[in-house]
């Protein structure tokens, strides 16, 4: 079983990152949130999932008997949602990009890019 | 119990495979969001198998968060799909 | 025995909802076998576990069996328009009154309202 | 008393009727082949309390066979995708004994 | 300290929230300067774990010596900038939230230079990442959003590789505490998940701090941000991605250590990496006419430095690393006032379009030659000492190439700093007048000024840090 | 000693600001420090005299290596005399020569003159080489300020760069000499090299250690090939001139290699290779300083002459080479400053240094023409001068050594050159006709030529008078180089010796030169050969060959392709893993083989084939559909597992991303057609494949490994007993690992900032809206209710069964959600009442706050406080982390519902 989740991991993770590779903004979002949805699962991998029971301690009892690792599970859930928190940051400046540019090429990133023009004042700090 | 689970997490899987199946393969929206719907109602199914399993009620928890959530995320897609003539292939 | 005999029916619906959604020709009618079949199939699958763990957790399983059978039709109504306005492709519709009225009365006021989403 | 009963009584029907469809659909679907016969219809209603159109859209949602499309601007028609849809009449006048009735009841 | 810090986060109303900002980083300086002092008298161990629970278990912060020293730079750092941000983010940017960015931003460094403990670090990376992108999307301009997104993406990447190590590294050892995975790994001889952990935070780590061939995301992410948030970012962001490499590689997997192969085979990959850094970037800079690319390559570069000490993989090595990460972290920062300042008096980022500083701001003039020269390793300021420091630690280390190539970097970065000064303070601007630079600005770059002609002047007290540190990296498992 | 660099640098701070009140004299006043000094140091000569070496140690920074040790003996006190001495009159000079300028202006001449002049002091009185470096290097600094001081002119600031890039790379290649030497001999003492010269001779740095000193001598002396700064230093102020690139700085360079003859000396190469860059910088200055056209420029390729003698005699072995190496050294910093005080009192009088259009000077600049002339017949080794003087030393000490014809016979070319120029650049300007008449715009003063005038004396009285002068400064001087005292006969006349007939042939061959100097000045002008094999054009021809090869490693990089750099990076970190698997080249651990449960396999395969499905899928929609399945597969494999908090978390945040992502689908087009070429995708398959395998093998073997779980056990033990909570994982969050929590809160708070500050603005959306469709609308009042109350049972029993903070937040925030989705934005914000960042704000404060009880008790932050209610007593136990998580409720709410919010408006627009 675990050979198998560390292939399904490592699967994912490398599903990710083609389409990380790829060339439209949106695409590359939805890879590095899958990115860290496989890296969630190799941590998962990670801990010690021999038992199928959930780490919540019985009614009446002190401590826990045999459960899935309590530790990795707490580190996804944080990876998780920090995940989550960078996918929709993400995606929030992947919406303002377009709104500015109107496009969702990653090559278009640097219209901007080239040693700009000394003529070009830009705006000062206030 | 577990016997049975163990049995009955099968069919629960083939369902869950076709429902998937059918996300990717659209060809419209409108399927990929129903078989979404559908996708729910599997995850649920297996909540609850695994309460069963483990004897765990604290599986039915995640059950009812399922349903709660879920909603909203397929009415999002429906405004989403009102929104978006011709979305899909 | 009878926790048993839920799951294994609920399992049952699930699967034959999921092989309708496969095998249904358009959107609709495969919203039809999802949002409906699974309903029966999840509150079964649920009711079974219910029973399995001797009751505990009932309060939980009723008020997810509860929440789907509120949420769903909404969620399917929603679907359903959705996909019709959308244009989804409808195979063998055989009578279309919704087509009919609405080349008479404008329904844009719907239009209208949903552009704040 | 009377809405109880009537409160009651919707839940049973609703209930029979979901057991019914359900096995209705599961037949179609397991069928060797599908043969579905997709209908549209307009269903007028009679109740007249936002909450009573609401809970009838939502019932005939939750059975298999029929869902809800929209309901009209002026909330006198109920617009129904049927997945059998070859005698809508029938259809129609089932939803209205099964729901409408109990619900016109509630309304009182 | 840090809740000082996040508080801050509350206040958004323009004028409250530049008060609150520079209360807060004075307090953190005064925290720092308390944190340092409890460094270096309690000796290396003083763990606090927060939730009181026994070290090794909870999440602690400890005043170890290179963090806490880190940390009292960081927050002079962060102090200067909000003194010089007085003059250069005005209101608009105040409440779109800068103040609470830079105080969120300063928070993850400090976490990060603190912790002890490789899954907090994390956290604290993808905090940095966050205010950082926060930071860099302030003007919502089109270049912005681009740079932006490469940002992202590549902080990302970088996560997931880091992660990814942690992974390995918890799946292996069934903990996250720094100095128990120092004691379990250091000496050990390399099993493929430890070499592939080591690998995969050498590469996320490497992304973080901008070392080639990694390091392309970054000199235009610089150009991007506000002026005193690049300045922040070049003094904190990338050295946060080299000291987590060097509580790595010095600390965990003890490289420098006595003790053990934990990953010293991974040292000549550092090393070549190292060269490839100092060379390349200091060459980039000498073609752009954009000031804030052309110090964002050197920001690159001199983190090449500081991995080549790393990289070295002996004590000395390791002191060279840490000298010069202090002696960089300011003098970049105060590199990137010195641009606004530029920007400020002459209305352009590019070279060509400033010059007549040294007439028109003969002060500034002053208070920018210190960085520059200690930038291009002119003696007695501080980068003198951080690059001898390095060729000695190649040399002692048997690398001579290493510090060939760095004195060659150096050569490089003469060249590119002397073209600077002459374009930016020599020229004579025609046609337009330059304007007087706010004494904000003068002060911010005179705070970190003051401190690289200190430690130019008096180098021990800063090598004898090093060299603690080193120390303290050395033994982090042993002790 | 250290006393007197100290009263050097303060004065250098200090003193200069009296230009700032004073006019004409303030050189006078500056002049005062140098003389002060040169006294000063006069004062030690008795000591100087006795051979006695000086160093006064002072521990710096110890564990660099550096100390204040300084050392004064016979070479350093001739440098010291010489430094200190011109010094003054250079100041003296300065002050004449800047009167026109503006007082700030002369007021920083000044102090970077002076300080100069303390870090030329530095640099001969150090032995420490540390100590060395720091000054040599603050004089390539100086020198770069000083030739570009007329910053206004691009050729004075491509001048001073070009000297820097030349002179401080030297002082690099000092450093690794220093560096290596230190590596050699663990000392990092000057004066302990020449005892060392075996050892590091020996060390395999040798050979790197002398090319590293040789190139630094070179460099800072002008010595081919690094000749071509010295000529276009010129572009500095002539005081500066006269200071820096004549008599001083240029001959650190000698001062260097005299310093480190022992080593030079112990190799077979090292002679030779000093003296063939001194015969070709001999020659090339020779032929270039009659092509010069200008005044100063003469002089420049003069003086880099003069240096390739001084190379030279080092090079030449001998007691006599070291002799008329001192000799030539002090004769020519005397002569050859006094030649640039003239050249720079006609500059500053005729506006012009072009020699050709000089003339007849003499009656308007009389002064300055004796100086001129004195100082020239010093220089053309003229007796009584004491140029006369070093050059039958120099002869001498050529025909003494052991060396052949070739070094002769250019020793006497160069001679002959330096005659010729020497009675050009005093006949041309002072006493020929000019072709044109010369404007004079000002009369000499005083302090235009009186230091000029001063040196031309002094080369005269030393000559005629040496004993002084070869007791104190010559005589002790050479025993320093030499390592042994040397007798040492200083006098105008030997005798009849080869060395006079030498001179004759020079001042021959110079007369000549001086007659038909047009001529061949027009010749050598018009050589375009000599104008092609200029190094300066090769030097400038590398730096902008840099230039252009950094554009192309920038433009190569830099090609803005965001996938390039992506494949770039991801190719490392494969390339990387794979590079470190090698090296460990350790064999992979399988773990034990465990039963398959179907099942479970099939929902893990599921979620493979999602992954692959998004990667395969050309519409975004689909993509994000076949992620959301493998989130819902990863999900329902942690739930399968034993992590309900993980699904539950896992299910709520594919919802969520849901309702923000269709919001971002909204607004952009669809359709993602393939932007990769079939080559480029089949290679970043290749890479991504590549990946996938180094991440596996790492996880196969880390499972290999076993699962040591010594923090997890912990946790397990110790949850209830010391966390109170049933919930383990919900406990490690708010208590155990609380501080990562807090991190993480932190994390959403930013993002929820970032989010506001990008989604702000826009706040007048046009109309409020009906509902979207009737039974929803209807149901979303109960069904918010339901869900506000589903969060709160969430949040509060988080801390003993499944959920907690985030969950609960998050479920709050579909509550609005829904409100959203059924009513509009509008309303749900008005429903919310306060602004979502204000939730987020006062959430992250609260959870914060939270940790801080704990503090009170003497505990660190965060330590978690429980009331637990008296047996019997049915009330809950309430604990700080209840407080601690209903924070982390309100920032997760808030951040999400700022992008709820904010993405739901961007969608519709
Ligand atoms: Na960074
Ligand atoms: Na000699």
């Amino acid at each position: 079983m675990t050979i198998l989740y560390a292939f399904c991991a490592a699967a994912i993770m490398g599903a990710a990152l083609y389409m990380v590779l790829s060339r439209n903004l949106v695409r590359i979002l939805l890879g590095l949130a899958l990115l860290s949805t496989g890296v969630n699962v190799m941590l998962f991998v990670a801990g010690d999932f021999s038992s199928r029971q959930p780490p919540l301690i019985r009614a009446g009892e002190k401590a826990l008997g045999e459960a899935a690792d309590p530790l990795a599970q707490a580190l996804i859930l944080t990876a998780i949602v920090i995940g989550f928190a960078l996918t929709v940051v993400l995606a929030t400046i992947v919406v303002t990009g377009w709104r500015s540019s109107g496009s969702l090429d990653a090559r278009d990133l640097d219209a901007a890019e080239q040693p700009d023009d000394p003529e070009i004042r830009e705006p000062h700090a206030d | 119990m577990s016997d049975i689970v163990d049995w009955l997490e099968l069919p629960l899987v083939a369902a869950l495979a076709l429902a998937g199946w059918r996300m990717v393969r659209g060809p419209s929206a409108a399927d990929r969001f129903v078989a979404f719907d559908m996708l729910t109602a599997v995850a649920v199914g297996f909540a609850a198998l695994t309460a069963v399993a483990t004897g765990r009620a604290a599986f039915l928890d995640v059950a009812l968060g399922l349903a709660l959530v879920n909603f909203v995320a397929t009415a999002a897609f429906a405004l989403f799909l009102e929104r978006n003539d011709g979305a899909g292939e | 025995m009878i926790a048993k005999l839920l799951m294994a029916l609920g399992v049952l619906f699930l699967l034959i909802a999921a092989i309708g959604v496969i095998r249904l020709p358009d959107a609709l009618q495969r919203m039809h076998s999802a949002t409906k079949a699974g309903t029966l199939g999840t509150a079964l699958t649920v009711a079974g576990a219910v029973v399995a763990l001797r009751g505990e957790g009932a309060g939980t399983g009723a008020l997810a069996v509860l929440f789907l059978l509120v949420t769903l039709p909404i969620g399917a109504q929603l679907l359903g328009r959705a996909a019709y306005r959308s244009g989804t492709t409808l195979k063998g519709i055989e009578h279309d009154a919704l087509a009919d009225d609405r080349a008479g009365s404008d329904t844009s006021s719907v239009d209208r309202a949903d552009r704040d989403i | 008393m009377r809405k109880v009963f009537a409160l009651i009584a919707l839940l049973v029907s609703f209930v029979v009727d979901l057991l019914l469809s359900s096995f209705a659909v599961a037949r179609i679907v397991l069928a060797p082949r599908i043969r579905t016969h997709p209908a549209i219809v307009a269903m007028p209603v009679r109740v007249t309390q936002p909450w009573a159109i609401a809970l009838l859209a939502c019932f005939t949602s939750l059975t298999p066979g029929s869902t809800c499309l929209q309901v009209s601007e002026d909330r006198r028609t109920l617009y129904l995708h049927l997945l059998d849809g070859r005698d809508p009449e029938a259809s129609i006048a089932k939803f209205r004994r099964v729901y409408e009735r109990h619900l016109l009841e509630l309304e009182r | 300290m840090l809740g000082a810090g996040i508080a801050a986060l509350l206040r958004r109303r323009a004028g409250v929230a530049e008060a609150v900002s520079l209360t807060a980083h004075g307090i953190v300086l005064v925290g720092a300067l308390l944190l340092f002092g409890r460094a270096t008298q309690d000796g290396p161990l003083a763990v606090t774990v927060f939730g009181g629970w026994p070290a090794g278990i909870g999440v602690g912060f400890s005043a170890r010596l290179p963090g806490a020293a880190l940390v009292l730079v960081g927050a002079l750092i962060a102090f200067a900038g909000a003194v010089f941000g007085h003059a250069a983010i005005g209101p608009r940017r105040r409440r779109a939230g800068y103040d609470a960015l830079m105080l969120a931003l300063l928070a993850a460094v400090n976490g990060a230079f603190l912790t002890t403990d490789l899954f907090n670090l994390y956290v604290w990376f993808e905090l940095a990442l966050l205010a950082a992108l926060g930071l860099v999307t302030l003007d919502r301009r089109q270049t912005q959003i681009g740079g932006a997104i490469r940002y992202a993406a590549f902080g990302m990447l970088g996560a997931t590789a880091i992660l990814a190590g942690i992974a390995i590294l918890y799946g292996v050892a069934g903990t996250l505490d720094l100095a128990t995975l120092a004691r379990l790994l250091g000496g050990q001889a390399p099993s493929v998940a430890t070499a592939a952990a080591a690998a995969l935070l050498l590469g996320g780590l490497a992304l973080k701090s901008g070392l080639v061939p990694f390091h392309v995301w970054l000199p235009s992410s610089y150009a991007a941000a506000p002026l005193p948030a690049a300045a922040v970012f070049a003094g904190l962001l990338t050295k946060m991605g080299f000291y987590a490499l060097l509580v790595v590689f010095a600390g965990v997997f003890g490289v420098a250590g006595v003790s053990g192969p934990g990953a010293t085979f991974l040292t000549p990959a550092l090393r070549a990496i190292a060269a490839a850094t100092m060379l390349l970037c200091a060459l980039s800079a000498l073609a752009q006419t954009d000031m804030r690319r052309l110090i964002g390559y050197h920001v690159v570069a001199q983190v090449g430095y500081m991995a080549a000490g790393l990289s070295v993989a002996t004590p000395a090595g390791v002191e060279a690393a840490v000298f010069y990460m202090i002696h960089s972290m300011i003098v970049q920062a105060n590199l990137f006032f010195g641009l606004g300042a530029i920007h400020r008096a002459t209305g352009s980022w590019n070279l060509r379009g400033t010059g007549g500083m040294i007439r028109s701001n003969p002060l500034f003039a002053f208070l920018f030659a210190v960085p520059m020269l200690s930038l291009a390793g002119i003696p007695p300021l501080s980068g003198f000492w951080a690059k001898l420091l390095v060729v000695r630690g190649a040399f002692e280390g048997g690398q001579a190439w290493l510090a060939v190539a760095a004195l060659v970097a150096a050569l490089l970065t003469i060249v590119s700093v002397a073209g600077l000064w002459s374009e930016a303070c020599w020229k004579s601007l025609k046609g337009r007048r330059v304007r007087r630079v706010p004494w904000s600005m003068l002060a911010g770059m005179a705070i970190l000024s003051a401190a690289t002609l200190a430690i130019g002047l008096l180098p021990e007290r800063v090598a004898i840090v090093a060299k603690l540190s080193a120390a303290a990296l050395a033994r982090m498992g042993g002790a | 000693m250290f006393v007197l660099l100290l009263v050097a640098l303060l004065g250098s701070c200090i003193v200069p600001l009296s230009a700032r009140y004073v006019g004409k004299g303030a050189g006078f006043i500056v002049a005062l420090l140098p003389f002060g000094l040169a006294a000063a140091f006069v004062a030690y000569a008795p000591v100087v005299e006795r051979g006695w070496v000086r160093g006064e140690g002072v521990s710096w920074a110890p564990s660099l290596g550096l100390d204040l040790t300084l050392r004064l003996d016979g070479f350093s006190f001739l440098f010291c005399l010489l430094i200190t001495g011109i010094g003054g009159l250079v100041a003296i000079y300065a002050g004449g020569y800047l009167t026109d300028k503006p007082k700030a202006e002369r007021s920083r001449f000044f102090t970077l003159i002076l300080l100069f002049m303390t870090a030329m002091l530095g640099t001969v009185l150090a032995d420490n080489m540390l100590l060395l470096i720091v000054f040599w290097e603050a004089t390539s600094i100086l020198s770069f300020l000083l030739i570009g001081f007329d910053s206004r002119s691009a050729r004075s600031r491509r001048a001073a760069i070009m000297a820097l890039q030349v002179t401080a790379g030297g002082g690099l290649a000092l450093v690794a000499a220093a560096a290596m030497i230190a590596q050699v001999t663990g000392s990092w003492s000057l004066a302990a090299v020449a005892g060392n010269a075996p050892a590091i001779v020996a060390s395999p740095y040798g050979v790197a250690i002398i090319l590293c000193v040789m190139v630094a001598a070179f460099t800072k002396s002008a010595q081919f090939p690094f000749h071509f700064w010295l000529p276009n230093a010129m572009q500095a102020p002539t005081p500066a001139s006269a200071f820096l690139h004549s008599a001083t700085m240029v001959k650190l360079g000698i001062y260097l290699l005299a310093r480190f003859e022992p080593v030079i000396a112990a190799t077979w190469w090292g002679r030779t290779t000093l003296i063939t860059v001194a015969c070709i910088t001999m020659a090339v200055a020779s032929v270039q300083a009659l092509r010069a056209a200008s005044f100063k420029s003469a002089l420049a390729y003069s003086t880099m002459a003069s240096l390739g003698i001084l190379v030279l005699l080092v090079g030449l072995d001998g007691p006599a080479a070291t002799v008329a190496m001192i000799g030539f050294l002090l004769a020519h910093a005397i002569y050859k400053a006094a030649l640039f005080f003239c050249a720079g009192s006609v500059l500053h009088a005729t506006g012009t240094g072009t020699l050709r259009s000089l003339g007849g000077l003499a009656r308007k600049l009389p002064m300055t023409a004796i100086a001129c002339t004195g100082a020239s017949l010093s220089m053309a080794g003229i007796p009584p001068f004491l140029g006369f003087i070093s050059k039958e030393f120099l002869f001498e000490a050529q025909l003494e050594s052991s060396w052949e014809l070739i070094p002769l016979a250019v020793a006497v070319l160069v001679n002959a050159v330096m005659v010729g120029v020497a009675g050009v650049v005093t006949l041309r300007p002072f006493f020929l006709k000019p072709v044109r008449p010369v404007k004079v715009e000002h009369r000499e003063s005083v302090s235009l030529f009186m230091p000029p005038l001063l040196l031309a004396l002094a080369g005269l009285t030393i000559s005629l008078d040496p004993d002084w002068i070869t007791r104190v400064a010559i005589r002790p001087a050479v025993a320093a180089v030499y390592g042994r005292a040397v007798p040492v006969d200083v006098a105008v006349w030997h005798g009849w010796t080869p060395m006079l007939a030498l001179s004759l042939v020079v001042v021959t061959i110079g007369v000549a030169i001086i007659r038909w100097w047009a001529p061949i000045h027009v010749f050598l002008r018009d050589s375009y050969l000599i104008e092609e094999i200029g190094l300066e054009r090769l030097w400038e021809m590398t730096v902008r060959g840099l230039l252009r090869a950094s554009a192309a490693v920038t433009g190569w990089v830099e090609h803005g392709d965001l996938r390039r750099y992506v494949v770039t990076t991801a190719v490392a970190l494969v390339g990387l893993v794979l590079w470190s698997l090698g090296m460990a080249g350790a064999a992979i651990r399988w773990p034990v083989a465990e039963a398959i449960r179907p099942a479970e396999a099939l929902v893990a395969l599921i979620g493979v084939g999602g992954a692959v499905a998004a990667v395969r899928a050309r519409n975004l929609l689909t993509t994000m559909v076949a992620v959301g399945i493998t989130g819902f597969a990863v999900a329902i494999t942690f739930m399968v597992n034993g992590a309900p908090d993980l699904a539950i978390t896992q299910f709520t945040v594919e919802a969520l991303l849901v309702v923000l992502l269709t919001a971002l689908l909204l607004a952009v087009p669809l359709d993602a057609a393939r932007s990769r070429r079939p080559r480029q995708r089949a290679g970043d398959a290749a890479i991504a494949a590549g990946f996938a395998a180094v991440m596996f093998v790492a996880m196969v073997d880390m499972t290999g490994a076993g699962h040591p779980t010594p923090a997890a056990d912990w946790f397990g033990r110790m949850s209830y007993v010391a966390g109170k909570g049933l919930n383990v994982v919900n406990v490690i969050l708010v208590d155990f690992r609380g501080f990562d929590t807090l991190g993480e809160t932190t994390v959403i708070a930013v993002a929820a900032l970032l989010g506001a500050s990008l989604l702000r603005s826009r706040r007048t959306e046009p109309q409020p809206r009906q509902a979207v469709h009737y039974s929803f609308a209807a149901a979303s009042g109960p069904l918010f209710w339901l869900l506000i109350v589903a969060s709160v049972v969430i949040l509060w029993r988080g801390h003993d069964q499944p959920g907690g903070g985030f969950v609960g937040g998050l479920v709050a925030a579909l509550a609005f959600a829904v409100f959203a989705l059924a009513r509009g934005v509008r309303p749900a914000e008005d429903r919310l009442r306060v602004r979502p960042t204000t939730l987020v704000a006062t959430g992250l404060l609260l959870a914060i706050v939270s940790g801080l009880p704990g503090m009170i008790g003497g505990g660190p932050f965060l330590s978690q406080l429980w009331w637990e209610p008296p047996a019997g007593v049915p009330l809950p136990k309430l604990g700080t982390t209840i407080a601690f998580d209903l924070g982390v409720f309100l920032v997760v709410l808030g951040a999400v519902l700022t992008f709820l919010f904010g993405l739901r408006r961007e969608g519709a627009r």
